[in-house]
């Protein structure tokens, strides 16, 4: 921790960077996001295990954006968000430094983004095995039985958007459901406009969504909504193979294999 | 480190000089061999002829035993065993049920992990590199370096030197001092495993191979397999019998042409052994 | 009560199966009549949103069909196609929307009999599974007459 | 306010036989927005399109719906109609009550319901449709051909001949191709030289023909009509305009024994060269990485001696750009090399030559002014050895295609021999004859059964040296696979056509595809055997797979004809429909992101980064752009955008939207 | 479209064969380059590529003609066709298969009697010893081909060379290696 902030004074003090986005002690038992901008505030900064929030959603919001260079506290999560930002050409070396910290709490310097990706390719991405069960459990229901969990599950859901303000990917000026000629999805919270809203959601991120679980750890109504995600993750490893942010930027859906399974086309 | 050792039952028997030669030449260069314990016959051709699932698990048992010796390495003097032991390796490797099914008919664990090494690898890789200032008395003949086949093919398996006109024993030879002659026969079949069925075959394959080193001025024949090796010896009175001529030039182990240059004794290497008296 | 006719729409591409069905009907090869074709250039063009959109409005049945691979007028159109059905296929399963509803198919500018092929047994095989009232449940529409007018 | 004319068409009987039309056109006359909505026998009759015609002017129509036969088959006519009322054509569109409606279903309700929501539903499409006007794409008429084979030079020849400016690049000293080293072509058997030398003149000549030999593609962008390309001219060290290519030069040259590649190698040539007595242009060039002076630093004996001083020593590459209308691919093939042959012996033998080598040796301006006599001891060989297939049809070779063009030259090659050779014995290992063409299959006939070349269907498993003899052994699978040894004095190899060395990276440079040898590939197999899928570039000869003479030619005139047709409108008219990113008031500028997935889903490499910049000139924003050159309206990336920022025109989200509501809700 | 590589499109003996060594009989075209490589096609009744054609056509009595042939014995598997084959069909690994077959329908050609008890005595030597006991298993080949004087005077100068020993040498695990021969040599 001392290094880190450490490390947050130098960039500062050498005004390497203008803003250092990190976590500080929030009320409660809880961290949230801190953005330091003077060399002497560098020491609120704080990291330990309850620093679960993805910070790499700030780096594409204006606010942040327009305080000039920054630099970030990137966990692994944060480190696959910052390289799948930067192959959609959100962000790039020029308006921003990685601190790595490792899954072991170790700090890592990145001289840019291409050694960020080296890093989190060292480490695949994986469903970890509660969320497994749950899936498989999903799986085993007749598509009924999951329809009603779904209408059920989501049908609390009051559209606040939090999901979509607390992840990363969700970047975009105009979101689809602020699209009205024609309005695709139905604003008011109905169980329809809440499923096509979770569905798009989902399909907007699919090849994209690294799993960092901010969406659902953000819904004021706890829904389960990153289970969505995570199939859509199971399924492009199944049928499209690795599954990795890359600055290469092949989205799985903006490439093909002229032999892709099709055993479902008749 | 020390090298594995297969010798196979030829080296046992009638081709104890290549095994005698073999040990030699390693012993001069200090690699420490080893033969595999209990080791069992690679089944050769009689057994993929006849067998399928029985060609595969007597070298597998063979390669079981290496690993549970902890040889990570092992030579196979004899083409022909280095051919079955290979292939079993690759098919086993590209067939997992195969490899399961053989492990229990042989109830010992089989990993697949040995590297096998012809000898001419093994050459190669320990002896080439320290031959500099060893050649004490060049091996300066013309010879016909003679491959057959299990050296070389199926090449996608052995992937060992070229198919067609290989040349990784020429240039081992040129090393010693001799020099390998250009010529057809290179990897034209001897007649192999017919040689006691079907000896008139044997005599005329081998007859072909003798006679074009012969004519294109050989003195030597230089193989690496002990089928060869007795075929074009021990089949000399059929192969003249086909040629209709008398044609004797020897025909040596390749390492007992590098054993010779670098000056080990003759009986050492066995030569004594050869039919075909080894004037060279 | 009348049988159940279900409301099916395919959604096809303007080079290989719009053409189809265009030389189904110059072959007078007969079909059911529940099928009503939505245009697009290309299988590449079709927004899965308008799947959904489908269903919202009542649809029981959805036939997709576009050029086979490598056929693409645009050469590469349907191989995104593919993938992205493959996804939205998935994803509908998972959230419980009847997939047996979405039939997914390759008919060329020669195939018109396949063309009425698959319309048939569509037809037929929603009209064994029933009108996709799940759904029609969901989407009963306050959303609808916003969109009109 | 919508006003939308509905005009219903029975099709004589085609449609009315099974589809209530006046019910049709008085329900869809309830919609709102409809102003007018009539049926009437033949809507595409003159008569019918008056119709249409006066209710837009009369009535002030903001859009129109056909609803009749197939779009496929009269959406043109009746734009066309709409377009001459002073409708804007695309605001016409057409509902399929013919071939989707009346023609497959009988007679009955379900049907006429069926014809009006189909009516409907393109009506409340029109509504949203928006009038397009058609994108005018400026002509560059100025055509670029690669390659100056005798494809090149045809090609050259007939755009030149239709009034059109060509350049043409070609990367050899002299154009002329591999058709200039051939002997005798089939099945006529006339001289090469003698039909194509005249040709390799008239280009030269051509004042519609801009020649640039020793010259190469450095780059190229933009699109159809209006690519920049750059050209290396490599640098010849000879100044052309004062050389009058008398040859001085290359007599004195000293460097007198590399291995001439117009003679594959049968010859020699020296270090400043002209390729061969009839090249075009006939002036010499030094090849710099063998020249003394170059290697050595001195010898310049050739700058000594030359007459005219038009030796440059100190001339560089020079390269030019510029701008050309279409481009004709005609880079041609070559052909695998002996050693490509592990069992014919690595190339080691030297009488063991390829096709390409026999023709120089059986041509009169060959090594052996024509006689066929082995590289190895010049003998004439008394047996000689066709292989046929030596490479090709080849899986394990990596060749598995047919090079088609080796059972007719071999069958020549034989021929010649046996006129050449009296007495000689020839024989052709072949596997199949494939010699489907004009006067093809006589030709080989002729070979076998007039001048008694030995046809032997086998594969040649191997051919060695034996005593100055080489022995191939082959089997005969007419006889039982009998094997089969013959002892000859010479062997030629029927070697694979295949793709040049480099034809991956020129394709990957022109947005050309190619198949898995690297041939360039056609846009479409049958229908479109001289396009790519890139706009504007076309394709000539063997760069697209091994081609003979006549196929090679026809196919050049065939790219030609497709270039005097694109040049002969000042503008390219192009359907509107494609897509288009939105574009906003600041500071927003556009709804796209600019995370640009869309770039790799697009087929054409339409879609371009474009920098906003504000009046310092930095850049506030990359968004997405289409370039309306290159796109052709698929619309993969609209299905992408999240943000829903790109649309298609004629396909929009509203308007198909609307459609697909339309079609499940009566009003 | 099957990628199965097991799914043939030949019936019979061929499609069994592809079944069992995923050697596809279909993919011969018949160039002959097998047959004109072949060491001893012109000792063999059909050579390698008429083998091939005659197991295309699905004909049963071709194939029986296969089974029944002396081809399948005399073949060295020198492994020659294989390595010069343009469409890379095993064609060794299909004679094995081959042999194996013919023996268990005992559909062996007489011609290959010695060769095939050259091969079973091979094996009975391995069985008893673990390895090749030459002088056994030649003793043994001996009696069953009734080739008692064939090579005898091969013998006293391979003694003098000492080429044969008159002990064998017996492997220790002989009931491992017994237990190979039973479990491999049970009808599947």
């Amino acid at each position: 921790m001392d290094e880190l902030i450490k490390r947050a004074k130098e960039l500062l003090e050498a005004s390497a960077v203008k803003v250092v986005i990190g976590y500080e002690q929030g009320t409660g038992n809880k961290t949230r996001a801190l953005f330091v901008e003077k060399p002497e505030d560098a020491g609120k900064l704080v990291f330990d295990s309850r620093c679960v929030q993805n910070l790499a959603a700030y780096v594409t919001k204006q606010e942040v954006k327009s305080k000039g260079k920054m630099a970030i506290t990137a966990t692994l999560p944060v480190m696959r968000s910052l390289v799948q930002l930067a192959s959609e050409f959100q962000i790039s070396d020029n308006n921003l430094v990685v601190i790595g910290i490792t899954p072991d709490s170790k700090i890592i310097d990145f001289k840019n983004l291409e050694e960020v990706e080296a890093f989190v390719h060292q480490f695949q991405i994986e469903i970890d095995e509660r969320n497994k069960e749950i899936l498989e459990k999903l799986e085993k229901m007749t598509p009924s039985e999951r329809w009603n969990f779904w209408i059920e599950e989501l049908s609390p859901c009051i559209k606040c958007y939090a999901c979509r303000a607390a992840c990363p990917m969700c970047y975009c000026s105009r979101c689809t459901v602020d699209f009205n000629r024609p309005q695709w999805i139905p604003v008011q919270s109905t169980e329809l406009g809440n499923l096509e809203w979770h569905f798009m959601r989902a399909m907007h991120l699919t090849g994209r969504c690294i799993d960092c679980d901010a969406c659902a750890n953000a819904c004021p109504l706890a829904l389960p909504i990153n289970l969505l995600t995570k199939k859509m993750i199971v399924d492009a490893k199944a049928n499209f193979g690795t599954y990795q942010p890359s600055l290469k930027g092949e989205n799985v859906l903006s490439t093909f294999k002229p032999d892709d399974k099709e055993n479902f086309i008749q | 480190m020390t090298l594995g050792f297969y010798p196979g039952c030829s080296l046992k028997g009638s081709s104890r000089e290549y095994a005698e030669s073999v040990l030699a030449v390693a012993k001069a260069f200090d690699i420490q061999i080893q033969e595999i314990k209990d080791w069992n016959c690679c089944g050769a051709t009689a057994a993929h002829s006849l067998n399928r699932e029985l060609s595969l698990a007597l070298p597998a048992r063979v390669l079981s035993l290496a690993e549970k010796q902890g040889l990570t390495e092992i030579v196979v003097p004899c083409a022909a065993c280095y051919g079955r032991l290979s292939s079993t390796q690759y098919e086993l490797a590209k067939n997992p049920e195969l490899k399961a099914r053989v492990a229990e008919i042989n109830g010992i664990e089989y990993n697949g992990t040995t590297t096998i090494l012809n000898v001419i690898q093994m050459l190669d890789k320990y002896v080439t590199p320290k031959l500099e200032g060893r050649v004490v008395k060049p091996f300066e003949h013309k010879v016909a370096c003679y491959y057959g086949c299990y050296l070389v093919r199926p090449h996608e398996v052995l992937n060992f030197d070229r198919v067609e006109e290989p040349q990784s024993m020429d240039s081992l030879m040129t090393k010693v001092g001799a020099t390998p002659i250009d010529w057809a026969f290179k990897t034209e079949c001897c007649g192999a495993s017919l040689s006691i069925s079907r000896t008139s075959s044997v005599g005329k394959l081998s007859g072909k191979i003798v006679g074009d080193a012969f004519d294109r001025g050989a003195e030597a024949i230089i193989v690496a397999c002990p089928m060869c090796q007795s075929n074009l010896d021990m089949r000399r009175k059929e192969i003249n019998e086909y040629l209709g001529k008398k044609i004797d030039i020897p025909v040596l182990y390749v390492t007992q042409a590098l054993g010779l240059a670098i000056g080990l004794d003759r009986k050492s290497l066995g030569l004594q052994r050869h039919f075909v008296k080894v004037t060279v | 009560m009348a049988e159940f006719e279900p409301k099916i729409v395919a959604f096809v591409c303007n080079w290989c199966t719009y053409a189809g069905a265009d030389l189904t009907g110059t072959s007078r090869i007969k079909y059911a009549t529940n099928v009503r074709i939505v245009r697009f250039p290309c299988t590449g063009r079709i927004d899965y949103m308008l799947l959904l959109k489908a269903f919202d409005e009542g649809a029981d049945g959805i036939i997709v069909s576009g050029c086979h691979p490598n056929d693409c007028h645009y050469t590469s159109g349907n191989f995104h196609a593919r993938r992205r059905w493959m996804t939205f296929r998935s994803m509908c399963d998972f959230m419980g929307i009847d997939t047996r509803r979405i039939k997914f198919s390759w008919v060329s500018a020669a195939e018109g009999a396949k063309w009425a092929d698959i319309v048939n047994t569509t037809v037929a095989s929603i009209r064994e599974i029933g009108p996709y009232d799940e759904y029609k449940k969901v989407a009963k529409k306050p959303v609808k007459e916003e969109n009109h007018g | 306010m919508a006003k939308i004319g509905v005009f219903i068409c029975h099709c004589g009987e085609n449609i009315s036989a099974t589809v209530d039309c006046a019910k049709v056109a008085e329900v869809v006359g309830k919609y709102d927005g409809v102003a007018i909505s009539v049926d009437y026998k033949y809507m595409c009759s003159d008569p019918g399109q008056t119709l249409i015609k006066k209710a837009i002017v009369e009535k002030g129509l903001t859009g129109v719906v056909v609803a009749s036969c197939s779009p496929r088959m009269h959406e043109p006519t009746f734009r066309k109609a709409c377009a001459e009322a002073g409708l804007n054509p695309y605001m016409c569109e057409m509902a399929n009550l013919r071939e989707h409606c009346s023609w497959v279903h009988e007679k009955s309700e379900a049907t006429t319901q069926k014809a009006i929501d189909l009516v409907r539903t393109i009506v409340e499409k029109v509504k949203h449709n928006q009038s397009l006007n058609a994108i005018k794409v400026p002509v560059t008429k100025t055509a670029l051909v690669i390659g100056g084979g005798i494809a090149g030079i045809q090609a050259s020849l007939d755009i030149a001949n239709s009034g059109h400016k060509v350049i043409l690049i070609e990367k050899d000293p002299s154009i002329g191709g591999h058709m200039s080293q051939l002997s005798e072509t089939f099945p006529t058997l006339d001289c090469s030289q003698c039909i194509l030398t005249p040709r390799m003149v008239e280009v030269a000549q051509h004042p519609n023909i801009a020649l640039y030999t020793y010259a190469e593609l450095e780059s190229i962008d933009g699109f159809i009509g209006n690519f920049k390309v750059k050209i290396r001219k490599k640098a010849k060290s000879v100044d052309e305009k004062i050389c009058t290519g008398c040859g001085l030069c290359t007599t004195k040259c000293p460097n007198k024994k590399i291995p001439s590649e117009f003679n594959e190698g049968l010859g020699n040539r020296t270090a400043i060269y002209v390729p061969f007595p009839q090249a075009v242009p006939n002036k010499p060039v030094i090849d710099k990485t063998l020249c003394t002076y170059y290697t050595k630093g001195k010898c310049k004996i050739c700058e000594k001696f030359c007459p005219t001083h038009a030796i440059k020593f100190d001339q560089e590459d020079e390269i030019i750009e510029v701008p050309v209308g279409a481009i004709v691919l005609a880079t041609g093939f070559t052909v695998k090399k002996t050693n490509f042959f592990p069992e014919y012996g690595y190339g080691k033998h030297p009488d063991i030559v390829t096709g390409l080598q026999f023709e120089r040796l059986a041509s009169a301006s060959g090594p052996t002014l024509g006689e066929i006599r082995r590289p190895s001891d010049g003998k004439i060989p008394e047996t000689i050895v066709f292989v046929a297939c030596a490479g090709s049809r080849d899986e394990a070779k990596g060749i598995p295609y047919c090079s088609k063009i080796c059972c007719m030259y071999t069958a020549k090659h034989a021929m010649l021999y046996q006129h050449k050779v009296h007495g000689g014995k020839s024989y052709v290992f072949y596997m199949d004859i494939r010699a489907g063409g004009k006067n093809y299959d006589e030709f080989v006939r002729r070979a076998i059964e007039e001048d008694g070349v030995n046809y032997i269907r086998g594969r040649v498993s191997r051919v060695y040296e034996k005593n100055g003899k080489l022995i191939v052994k082959g089997a005969d699978t007419l006889l039982g696979a009998t094997p089969v040894e013959i002892e000859a004095d010479m062997v030629v190899l029927a070697t694979a056509g295949v793709a040049n060395e480099g034809a991956e990276e020129l394709a990957q440079k022109l947005h050309v595809s190619y198949d898995p040898y690297h041939f360039f590939a056609e846009a479409h197999p049958k229908l479109k055997p001289v396009e790519t899928n890139t706009a504007g570039i076309f394709l000539a000869g063997a760069c697209q797979a091994p081609r003979d003479i006549p196929e090679s030619v026809a196919m050049a005139s065939g790219a030609a004809a497709k270039v005097a047709g694109l040049f002969s409108q000042d503008e390219l008219t192009r359907e509107p429909l494609i897509a288009v990113v939105n574009r906003q008031a600041p500071p927003v500028f556009s709804s796209c992101v600019g995370c640009f997935l869309c770039m790799s889903a697009c087929p054409y490499h339409a879609i371009e980064k474009e920098e906003i910049k504000n009046r310092q000139g930095e850049v506030i924003k990359t968004v997405a752009k289409v370039n309306p050159g290159l796109c052709q309206g698929c619309g993969t990336c609209v299905a992408f955008c999240r943000t829903k920022s790109i649309d298609i025109q004629g396909y929009t989200h509203e308007e198909v939207y609307s459609e697909v509501m339309a079609l499940l809700n009566d009003y | 479209m099957s990628s199965d590589p097991h799914h043939s499109v030949i019936s019979g003996l061929g499609g069994e064969i592809q079944e069992h060594t995923e050697v596809k009989v279909s993919h011969c075209y018949q160039c002959g380059k097998c047959s004109a490589g072949c060491p001893l096609s012109d000792e063999m009744d059909y050579p390698p590529s008429l083998i091939m054609r005659m197991l295309q056509t699905g004909n049963p009595e071709l194939e029986e003609k296969v089974l029944r042939s002396f081809s399948i014995w005399v073949c060295l598997t020198c492994e020659m066709c294989y390595a010069r084959c343009p469409m890379s069909i095993d064609i060794p690994k299909m004679m094995d298969y081959l042999r194996e077959k013919a023996i268990k329908e005992k559909k062996t050609n007489p011609k290959a009697k010695q060769i095939i008890s050259f091969h079973k005595s091979f094996l009975d030597s391995v069985r008893y010893t673990g390895k090749m006991y030459e002088v056994g298993f030649y003793a043994d080949y001996k009696t069953r081909t009734l080739k008692i004087l064939d090579d005898m005077m091969l013998v006293p100068p391979m003694m003098k060379r000492g080429k044969l020993r008159i002990i064998p040498e017996m492997i220790k695990d002989r009931s491992g290696i017994a237990s190979i021969f039973r479990k491999t040599s049970k009808k599947k």
